[in-house]
């Protein structure tokens, strides 16, 4: 009976964690964010140089051979200090995408590329100002070629690879497109520019296909709830963050001759910040272990893990500010970044309602079997 | 990350589930899910002392308990073990929790060798019951603003005053009381505790009527009730410090409020007829459904994190303070819903099972957020012992407790 | 530029409040609750002979010949003191369907008993534990006779007539039945027993028709919408007197030294609490204007009026409880009373998603025209 | 109950109407929503000057002023009605609210009759553009706690400090301004309140980024700033009496919070895809949105209830404390779900004006709930002010202002 993390991955967390208070982390997020670059490059080379892309990776394509529990404590890391670098694309998505999808020879070609981080790849899914559907999606495939645009992709900037989800003969399939003269990549402004999005045109680049025609649709949502469970870890990371930065606050600011803290109105605001916390907290927990054995409870697990964690994450953030009072409304002070960091987080692999919609849809599919043993 | 016991944790429930199947019916496969009698009723008590004796005779009713005193020495997660294996069976619960509760580790802690002798065993045994005296009409939250008054008179002390929301005290045996010693000491400093003899001259009970119809509490008034001093429990004005940590437990350990939860709405709306369609096709349902098996298995898994904890031999967080104040306001939400999808029928009490336990969680949980610490209460607590906020600026500090404003 | 009622209205809002404090209808409520009766007999006769059950009745039928406003004044007298009468069924549902949909002859035969109280009439919707359609009802007409079974029927225990939906050939229609031998009328338990509820089957009664064949649907859907508005008066009745309640109870109450009310826990409770009752009076007062000018608003200035009012006194009435802690939750005191009665309320001309559709259905049937000049 | 003006009032609007038509365009009938150029900007300047000698020359500026101020002497409810007409035109606004409703009546009850003469026609006719300098880094919700100080020299006062959340102070001729003349007296009755002449030697602007990356607010500060004693209004220790009336009606009178609505939420989810559907069939959001539209629709009949009383001559209830706490949470939530409902494209910004202004009402609203009152202190307010309630216990009672703890 465990729903913890081991003592090795708890190390691996605080290791992460120092690196990144010692690279400022947050302070680079605010410098990307000011000058509307798309990533702190400095930073993601030497995220790149601890091996962090390579946790997924086996040891025979040069990676570390980690699992997806590392991946969850660094990701948790990530979320606390707002890291400006294209790690979620990269890792979560675009590199479990090869490692489940793909074949061995694009495995050999691009896993040790991703190690190295002389492949970066992302993940283009969103066409149009609406949820992605099936029936919505306009890039094509013909042939082996690509044509269409894409919007809102994260980090396709610097990306050297993007997987697209395109409309085949056979109904939705995904191709994987090396970023080249065939695609028009263009910055977008969006509410984080601390992270960059990006649109892309697609000229009939070539797109190599993974998983089979017409699977691509089920192959994404898969793909969608493994990295909701990772980003799930990032909005907790920011949560506490947040939380935290409030606590402090509320002890530190006086008014009317005492901390803010001793106020109810503001006791009771952090106290459900905490609540929303531990509820996300716990079901991301449970998200990890899904996600790490493969169960066939991955689905909902995800949409809990997700559903409360972009609660959490998008309440701390918006009342931190309000604990913060007109401190938290100036460019000044570092909770905006946090509450941009929550709305882009809550959005990026779909909104609140696209996931509880998958958790009832997940409920109606199946009677989950009570893998809690005892409870 | 797996949910599977040790070995040795697998032996232990092993053994657990075997003894149960001998002696008790699983849940699951059990026809008549009362067959206990009404809870309160003569039969139901009967049944509880039958079950209660049955463990105890072999080792499971305190099976952390030292073995002098019945126990067998088990281990935090070897209670949980117990606890959950025992939880799937269908026996008569609710009579001895708080006696073995509270009062329990308050006697363990501070009685005597010999009062530990005489008591503990026919406690763990079922054959004597026991309640708690605590709570005031003029101290609920503020549960250190009682004022029960004691007076020495030789060895015994005489008790005057008034205790309420005492589940149970028709019928119990004994109880353990905090009362104030000394209206001149400062409010905290003036109290003393006590373990009392429940059929004492002098002790009247009167039940309350709660809003749901039943009456699970009591009053109990105490007019010159005589306690020996040999039944005090710690030092003259060490009464607060002794009360203090079972009342914490209280607060902190009360569980998840019980009633429908999102595995019945979600049923529910499965079967129910919204305009023609099944209910659970309306996206306002569907998003409200979400939301409450969001906070369920926050919940459970936040039990799985606390396990974990013990199981490593670690002391768990603070994490399990959240659970009575989500638990009981979901609670509140799902009897609303479920009334509600009866639109102008949703009045009606029918025999339909659904329908009663949606109106007793409409009910019950508006007690459920203020029994063991309202939601104010147990907000406050997160915050200033989980988060460390300070204090809210007390107004009783410093004062003797005569002078402290009460508004009367 | 008036949003306010009259002094006349008021005056009789004052009488009525006083009348009902002195006859002491919330301890009438509570003894017809703890005996389970339907309703306090003396009490309703008082009512009667105050004339209030003529208000609206033109003076040609003996009647005061008054508007729905002064019934506004008086139902929200009625709800603050959960008056154990069926004045709603008899008046708001019953008296406005004959002043509205019935002939002269059936005018002139129950308006006057209407106003003497030898009348007392009710509405019959429901008939299955699921909201009411045209498409759902099974009780039919056949010539003139009415047969099926009712469920949550008020006041039927003392009813002299009942309007009935009806499934006739042409589609739904309302009857006018007398309660008779014809109709077996049964009790029932429900969560405000201060109320009477009850069943009726119908064996072939006699049933006279209000409208014509096939309009009752949308009669009924006039008939609720007028009635809601004069519902919420009775929730904003019953909401001031929860607020009021806990706001005096915060006063006296001490813990830790100083009154609860001094903590902002429970002070921003109470905010809240006027927040809810402040917008649900708003709306009420613009509802009773639609009603009062047969405005083409009515529908949807009702369902404004009906959803906020019951969100109030739903919130009102539970956090009421909250605030007395342990002593809300005993029968003793009469926080019960009145969250039973917002129950019913919030659900006896339909639950508050029900209300929350028609609102937006109304929106999309119309764009209303700017009456709020200026605004 | 009628929304019908009186033949007087009918008579007055008309008269207030004809003027407007004859100056101003209707915004109904504007292309261009934006012809008076950017808020802040220099041309937006201009413009607002024009627009407010405009109405100055024509009597309508401060209408209900006495005449010899440049008034009218209007009644309450004509001044309503002449802002009801005046907002259905496309005239430039912002420049001028802050100086006129907070600075206008505090010179028109303290300044001297000469004074009045010198300042109030010019502030009217927008000659002279005012500013207010209460806030201070540490004094925030606690205005009280403001630490400026101001020193006798002679028949001047020489003020040190730092003013923050000042509107419009880069480009004001005036403010008024309240600081502390003596830190050992009573929190309360240590300050003293003057008007400034913001071109004073000393004073140093600087523009406060906000996170929507515009800068409306700038902080003052104050280094050997010189004040003639005459410009000092009411006497030296009065200052919070001057200042208390002005901030409560500040933080009572802060109207809605601008921004998408109810209504802009029903029209977008009409024509918003949501998987294949229109996003207003999805139950939630009709939900959502009729709980926006109640309580836009019961802020706007709390208006009317308002000017009900006015109408009649009545002092209109305290109804109107709810407006802002009500819609600037009701803002966030309304852009919160315009941007969710783009789902993975909603953190674009984008053409689309429907888009801007979702982004625009969830970054606002962070501050609106704090802008004039944070919720927490207008919820202080409504249950003191309202309900009665008694207040907090205050920790700077009965101290000098410089022995209450103030964390530093």
């Amino acid at each position: 009976m465990n729903l913890d993390f081991s003592d090795d991955q708890k190390l691996l967390q605080s290791e992460a964690r120092k690196f990144l208070e010692k690279e400022q982390s947050l302070q680079r997020s605010r410098s990307v964010l000011d000058q509307q670059q798309a990533l702190d490059t400095d930073l993601w080379q030497q995220i790149v140089a601890m091996g962090w892309t390579g946790i997924r990776i086996p040891e025979e394509y040069d990676g570390l051979g980690l699992g997806h529990l590392e991946l969850c404590m660094v990701a948790e890391e990530l979320g606390r200090s707002l890291a400006p670098v294209p790690f979620s694309s990269s890792v979560y998505l675009f590199t479990e995408a090869v490692i489940k999808f793909a074949s061995d020879e694009i495995k050999q070609d691009l896993l040790p590329k991703l190690v190295t981080g002389e492949c970066v790849g992302t993940l283009a899914i969103t066409e149009q100002l609406l949820a992605p559907t099936a029936q919505n999606m306009n890039v094509t495939v013909a042939g082996n070629t690509v044509s269409g645009s894409k919007i809102a992709v994260p980090d396709a900037g610097i990306a050297t690879h993007v997987i697209v989800l395109c409309k085949g003969q056979k109904g939705i399939e995904l191709r994987l497109v090396e970023l080249n003269e065939d695609c028009n990549v263009q910055k977008q402004d969006t509410i984080d520019d601390s992270r960059g999005h990006f649109s892309i045109d697609f000229r009939n680049a070539q797109g190599r296909l993974l998983g089979d025609h017409g699977e691509g649709w089920a192959l994404l949502q898969n793909l969608l709830d493994q990295a909701a469970v990772m980003f799930s870890f990032e909005q907790l990371g920011g949560a506490q963050a947040t939380l935290d930065m409030a606590t402090n606050y509320a002890q530190q600011r006086f008014a009317f001759g005492r901390a803010i803290g001793s106020y109810q109105a503001i006791k009771h605001k952090l106290a459900d910040m905490y609540i929303k916390l531990t509820l996300a907290k716990s079901n991301s927990y449970y998200g990890a272990w899904a996600l790490s054995t493969e169960s066939a409870e991955l689905a909902v697990a995800a949409a809990t893990a997700r559903v409360s964690a972009t609660q959490a994450f998008n309440y701390c953030s918006q009342e931190n500010i309000q604990t913060h009072g007109g401190n938290g409304f100036t460019w000044e002070y570092d909770c905006h970044l946090f509450y941009r960091r929550a709305k882009l987080l809550s959005l990026n692999v779909g909104s609140l309602a696209t996931w509880k919609e998958k958790l009832i849809h997940g409920l109606e599919k199946t009677q989950p079997t009570n893998a809690q043993q005892g409870v | 990350m797996n949910f599977n016991d040790t070995e040795q944790q697998a032996q232990f429930r092993a053994k657990c589930s075997a003894w149960l199947k001998n002696n008790a019916q699983l849940t699951s496969q059990t026809s008549n899910h009362n067959p206990h009698g009404k809870a309160g009723s003569p039969e139901f008590l009967d049944a509880s002392r039958i079950w209660q004796k049955k463990k105890f005779d072999a080792g499971w009713a305190m099976l952390h308990w030292p073995k002098i005193y019945g126990g067998l020495e088990a281990s935090p997660l070897e209670r949980i073990i117990w606890g959950q294996e025992e939880a799937k069976f269908n026996v008569p619960r609710g009579v001895y929790e708080i006696g073995l509760g509270m009062a329990g580790p308050v006697m363990m802690q501070y009685a005597t060798e010999q009062q530990k002798q005489r008591y503990l065993p026919p406690m763990a045994a079922g054959e004597e019951i026991w309640c708690q005296l605590f709570s005031e009409p003029s101290a609920g939250s503020d549960v250190a603003g009682l004022r029960s008054k004691a007076v020495k008179d030789g060895d015994d002390w005489i008790i005057n005053g008034q205790k309420v929301w005492t589940s149970g005290a028709q019928f119990c045996d004994y109880g353990i009381i905090v009362v104030r010693h000394d209206p001149n000491l400062d409010k905290h400093a003036g109290m003393t505790f006590f373990f009392v003899d429940m059929k004492s001259p002098g002790i009247d009970i009167k039940p309350i009527k709660q809003i749901t119809g039943g009456s699970s509490f009591n009053e109990v008034y105490f007019n010159d009730v005589r306690i020996p001093d040999s039944q005090r429990l710690g030092a003259v004005g060490d009464g607060w410090r002794v009360a203090i940590t079972t009342l914490m437990n209280e607060r902190l350990a009360v569980g998840d409020a019980n009633g429908v939860d999102a595995a019945e709405a979600f049923e529910w709306a499965k079967g129910q007829d919204d305009h023609g369609q099944a209910l659970i096709e309306n996206r306002a349902v569907r998003e409200s459904i979400a939301d409450w098996y969001c906070q369920a298995s926050g919940l459970k898994n936040t039990k799985l994190r606390t396990m974990s904890a013990l199981s490593k031999g670690d002391t768990p967080g603070p994490e399990a303070s959240i659970t009575k104040v989500v638990s009981a306001n979901k609670l509140q939400a799902i009897g609303n819903f479920g009334i509600d999808s009866l639109d102008m029928a949703g009045m009606l009490k029918t025999e339909l099972s659904d329908v009663h336990d949606f109106h007793n969680a409409w009910l019950g949980s508006a007690g459920l957020r203020i029994a063991g610490g309202t939601d104010e209460i147990l907000k406050n607590i997160i915050a200033e012992r989980v988060l460390g906020l300070p204090q809210d600026p007390r107004a009783d500090k410093g004062l003797a407790f005569k002078d402290i404003p009460s508004g009367s």
